[in-house]
């Protein structure tokens, strides 16, 4: 059934008038992503693509159309604010697609969200898509995933779309493709993402594309090894990426000799994940544990 | 952005916390004409975006308006760890009866301000939280409430029984984390926190790390950034607005994408070669924004080949194909190109590559290979 | 049974080694409260009055003594830290006596005494005597209260012990004395009090000293007269104060022509609460409308 | 505390609300060079705590400098509901398209800062709520979060549909609270927010009161204290720390408590008398405090009566007694006066005034009509 979001799942888009809201809601639609509703202050009453109406806050477009879940297109300065609007007005899903939100406000929006039971992914973020229930809720291209039994979650954009198109073209469909950002402080982190396809009876075998700094992927690895017995095989960017330097990902950064791609790789092989050492290698690995693999 | 202590220190004077005075001198008679204002003793500390200050013998102890001169003349212009001093502050000595740590960061799985507080003070933190990780008191801070007097002051309590000295300390934190959050920094810390013979406390250290993300809200931050600290090529990386590494090789790497564009570098080095950068050029195929990625990657004289790996997802291949064609156009590159372009309308981007002298490749291993056989690997 | 505390709660004071707090800490235990621990950072493991245990924090008395309740004694630029305190350690009675207490501090507590469901008394209040229970919690003077039926609730100190010992003297005991003070932002209101008393079975009539400022005795008009059907007099302090001037009690102000006493009066004459011209003038009124009173 | 727009203005503008520049002249010369500064047309405006101050003729706006000496020399020494103008503010004058009122205070019901807006900006806010109170949007701030983008912008745009102003208007908002709450407000007001005819948003008026329980964290706020503004009386008061308020009447009231005091005055009153004044003297025995009321009372020429009323509670009468005689002693008071002392130790209190000249009464009622007596009610 895929994780967090289902077919009829009501979406509303934050900044849907906005130059990137605008290009990418349009992708959502055309991938037949149920989107309500949109919000631009000031814009209320229009239509977007001449069809989905337009709201100037979010809590009248929950109030006219029932939207359950916001995908955040709204800059930097504004897009805490749009977090916390969207909690406000009673989403239990945000998706926050935008880059360069200062840090400080996503730990000052965290209580917010925990006290009204709320998921967040992201921010800086490609968001999430599931392919059988053809719900986008992001920028991720829906010309390179397929339906299947396949759960990835990883922490960058591109990089994800590297193996998903490898898996796609391998014929392993996936159920959700998550990317869950590369900041510092995101909502659903790697262990969260992995407890929700752990609870999903569809995902039969997980891919986790990981990367250097923190250690998401040790206490991944560790709760794998407790808790889960389908197959999972990863991947980890930055073998190669000095320690002290930030890698663009405000997290990816390699500190005080821990959170290295070394650390991450020897943590997940104990805990029985092969390791893949090019993101083109993802496939036969997967293949090569998984014998019941489609 | 990284910030010097002396500029750290203002921003901690600035919400209250007690940090004595000081002010940077550039030249040997700026520093005596501090020293002289101050009173001897008086501390010459090198002012450098680096640890490790003191070893290399960057702190100086001066008791004498000789050893202030024989000292400041001495770290002004030397070299620690690649970083020249151009600056020293001066500062009078301090008596030091007792030190502590103080520091905070956000912290990824609490998801909170991570107050850190050590007994350790004045030696490098890193090594205690190696040695002796139990010396280390960390707490996450409730951003709803800010750091409570009662929580301060229960873990100064963990430090000293002396509850006079607890209070300045525990008022220390809570002045800490007004300074953290409103300067909307990643890293802030006093390192030692010290009691004088006379119970006073005062931070008599500072560094602080400002969050890249918010310094559009904090338009005076801009006049902190210490240019001749910054690397020519990384400057001109920040102003393009390009996430950019210098690294050691002759493989010059443009990518879209920070994951994808470590993942290149490591597959550089699977193949035997080495990157010569990290560069994320992010999902734009704006022309601009790829002459100046070029431009940065070939000031390096190392760079023998150029990689662009794209994987166009929603951005449409051939837009990045003519942005491509359309910097090297307008630049003169004297090196191989190998383009490897994937997604949405590739194989329109790829028919616009055959007809100029990039090199085409269908897949990263095969760019990565193709890059590498140019340069005779 | 009286409001809010039992005989046998167990309550700590915070500040008993201060001046205020170590004189009233004595004569609350002179008057049978049961006081199981003291907090003064820096004095964990002294006792007061050689008998009750100090600890250095309120976390640390709790767990060792089970206290429930606490009486704050502590400074203007402490209290409201200290009041966190308390309901960060689990406490779920607070009362705070310090008076000159910043009204912004007191805002920033509210939410978070709600989280945890704590109910505060004052700040800036002489708190609270249960005269049957032995409960003394704050500074009214026990020698002037008696066990009996009849509930008290003010805005004021010395104003009501004016009126508890006219009505001890006229052989009117009390379950429950309580001043809740007279800033512009307190825990328990008037409204919440009465509603306290209203939930008591041994409060047979109820005695309100009101004074100018607010509408809380209006609230408290509509509130009886919708709800109870005990007998209830009141007298309303400030007929004489004129206009714009703050009356020691920074919520003792008429503005903009509310809160005036002749307002107060008539909403409460309107809900059948008769409103005494003079302090002493309440002990009859009572009786008046009280058939069977003791 | 109450302060002038001009402080308050400070306030606001370093909290980020965009207020017009602006200084204050205590004469006429003054006045014109800062017309010359900011160029003409601009406003004079009278600087005294109390409202009302433009029906009183003491807002003006310039044309020329004829009509800034005109102005500034008549409003100078003004007389505006008993205060005396002795400072006015000079600033430019704006066009004016539109006007708003944006207030917040401390509401006792929410127990939270309640934000106040109305598109009803530039008359008097208090007609407003009562012609039309639906005219006032309130909203409490939930202090854990401050006021959230959502929500200023949500009120914003119920005041106007112009998005663009509304941005500004909420951003107002947001920086009216947190200027409001670093300060340690009771009450701030902006009256009138306007948009010039450029649709630029500006905070032209400014109204703000500082909580007095605050005011030993604001070190810098004793500075704007206006002591010409203070009654002498009045001031001696605070700084003895005595809540005091000068009324009209010819009996002194000194009572412990302020619901007892207003109760005195009332008894006072319902006895035929007039109270001369409030005054909480507070817990203490303290024969200073005692001699520092009675100075203050006494310095009122129509007093012709003392009244004590003091209800000992946990104090202790005795003690409060000697207080009274010590003062008594050490002052010499030409009017009688009557002393009523209740509670703990009473007996021993009323042995102590026995052998003095003060009247004794046993009860509140018994004190007033004894002290009324004594000037022939």
């Amino acid at each position: 059934m895929a994780i967090f979001c289902r077919a009829e799942t009501k979406i509303l888009v934050q900044g849907i008038t906005g130059r990137d809201g605008g290009f990418h809601s349009k992708s959502m639609l055309d991938y037949g992503t149920n989107i309500v509703a949109g919000v631009t202050p000031g814009r209320g009453g229009q239509t977007f693509e001449s069809k989905v109406p337009i709201f100037d806050n979010v809590a009248d477009a929950v109030a006219e159309t029932g939207a359950e879940a916001s995908v955040i297109f709204v800059p930097p300065a504004g897009a805490a604010g749009a977090v916390f609007e969207a909690a406000a007005a009673g989403c239990k899903l945000v998706v926050c697609i935008t880059e360069g939100v200062p840090t400080i406000d996503m730990v000052k929006i965290m209580p917010y969200l925990e006290e009204r039971g709320v998921r967040l992914v992201g921010p800086n973020c490609p968001g999430f898509i599931n392919p059988g229930q053809k719900a986008k809720l992001g920028i991720m291209p829906g010309n390179i995933v397929a339906p299947g039994p396949v759960g990835l979650i990883s922490r960058s954009g591109t990089l994800t779309y590297e193996v998903v198109d490898a898996l796609t073209k391998a014929g392993l469909g996936q159920t959700t493709c998550l990317g869950i950002g590369g900041d510092p402080v995101i909502g659903t982190n790697f262990m969260e993402a992995l407890m929700a396809f752990h609870a999903d009876k569809e995902t039969k075998a997980l891919v986790m594309i990981g990367e250097i700094g923190g250690d998401a992927e040790e206490r991944a690895a560790d709760y794998i090894k407790s808790n889960m017995n389908i197959p999972v095989v990863s991947f980890i960017a930055g073998r190669t990426a000095p320690p002290g330097k930030r890698m663009g990902h405000a997290g990816a950064i390699v500190t005080g000799g821990t959170g290295t791609a070394a650390d991450k790789k020897a943590a997940l092989e104990a805990a029985g994940i092969p390791v893949a050492d090019r993101p083109v290698d993802v496939v036969p690995l997967l293949k090569e544990i998984w014998k019941e693999a489609p | 952005m990284n910030i010097h202590e002396y500029q750290a220190k203002e921003i901690f004077r600035a919400a209250g916390l007690n940090v004595p005075p000081g002010r940077v001198a550039a030249t040997v008679s700026e520093a005596e004409a501090l020293a002289e204002e101050y009173g001897l003793p008086v501390m010459v500390k090198c002012q450098v975006l680096t640890g490790g200050r003191g070893k290399a013998g960057g702190v100086k102890f001066c008791d004498s308006m000789d050893d202030v001169r024989t000292h400041a003349g001495n770290i002004l212009g030397m070299d620690i760890k690649g970083h020249t001093v151009h600056k020293v502050l001066v500062t009078p000595a301090e008596t030091i009866a007792e030190e502590f740590y103080v520091g905070m960061l956000v912290d990824r799985n609490s998801r909170r301000v991570l107050l850190m507080c050590s007994a350790e003070g004045g030696v490098e933190i890193e090594q205690v939280a190696k040695d002796n990780p139990d010396a280390i008191l960390k707490y996450p801070i409730d951003p709803r409430y800010g750091l409570m007097d009662h929580e301060a002051m229960t873990i100064a309590m963990k430090m000293t029984t002396d509850v006079k000295k607890a209070r300045q300390l525990a008022y220390g934190m809570q002045r800490l984390y007004v300074a953290f959050t409103h300067a909307d920094a990643s890293l802030a810390e006093i390192n030692p926190y010290i009691f004088t013979d006379e119970g006073v406390g005062k931070a008599i250290d500072a560094k602080m790390n400002l969050d890249d993300n918010a310094l559009f809200r904090h338009s005076d931050f801009e006049a902190l950034r210490d240019l001749d600290e910054e690397d020519a090529s990384e400057r001109a990386a920040r102003e393009a607005d390009l996430s950019f590494v210098k690294l050691d090789g002759n493989v010059g790497c443009l990518v879209n994408g920070a994951g994808l564009a470590m993942a290149t570098m490591d597959l550089v080095a699977y193949y035997g070669g080495m990157p010569a950068n990290f560069l994320d050029i992010g999902g734009s195929s704006n022309p601009d924004k790829v002459v100046n990625a070029l431009d940065i990657i070939l000031r390096d004289p190392n760079v023998e080949v150029i990689l662009f790996n794209i994987f166009g997802g929603i951005t449409r291949c051939d837009d990045v194909a003519k942005g491509i064609i359309a910097a090297t156009e307008r630049m003169d590159i004297k090196v191989p190109i190998v383009v490897r372009l994937t997604g949405t309308n590739e194989a329109e981007a790829r028919e616009l590559l055959a007809e100029t002298d990039l090199v085409p490749a269908a897949t990263m291993d095969e760019a990565v290979q193709k890059a590498l056989a140019s340069v005779g690997k």
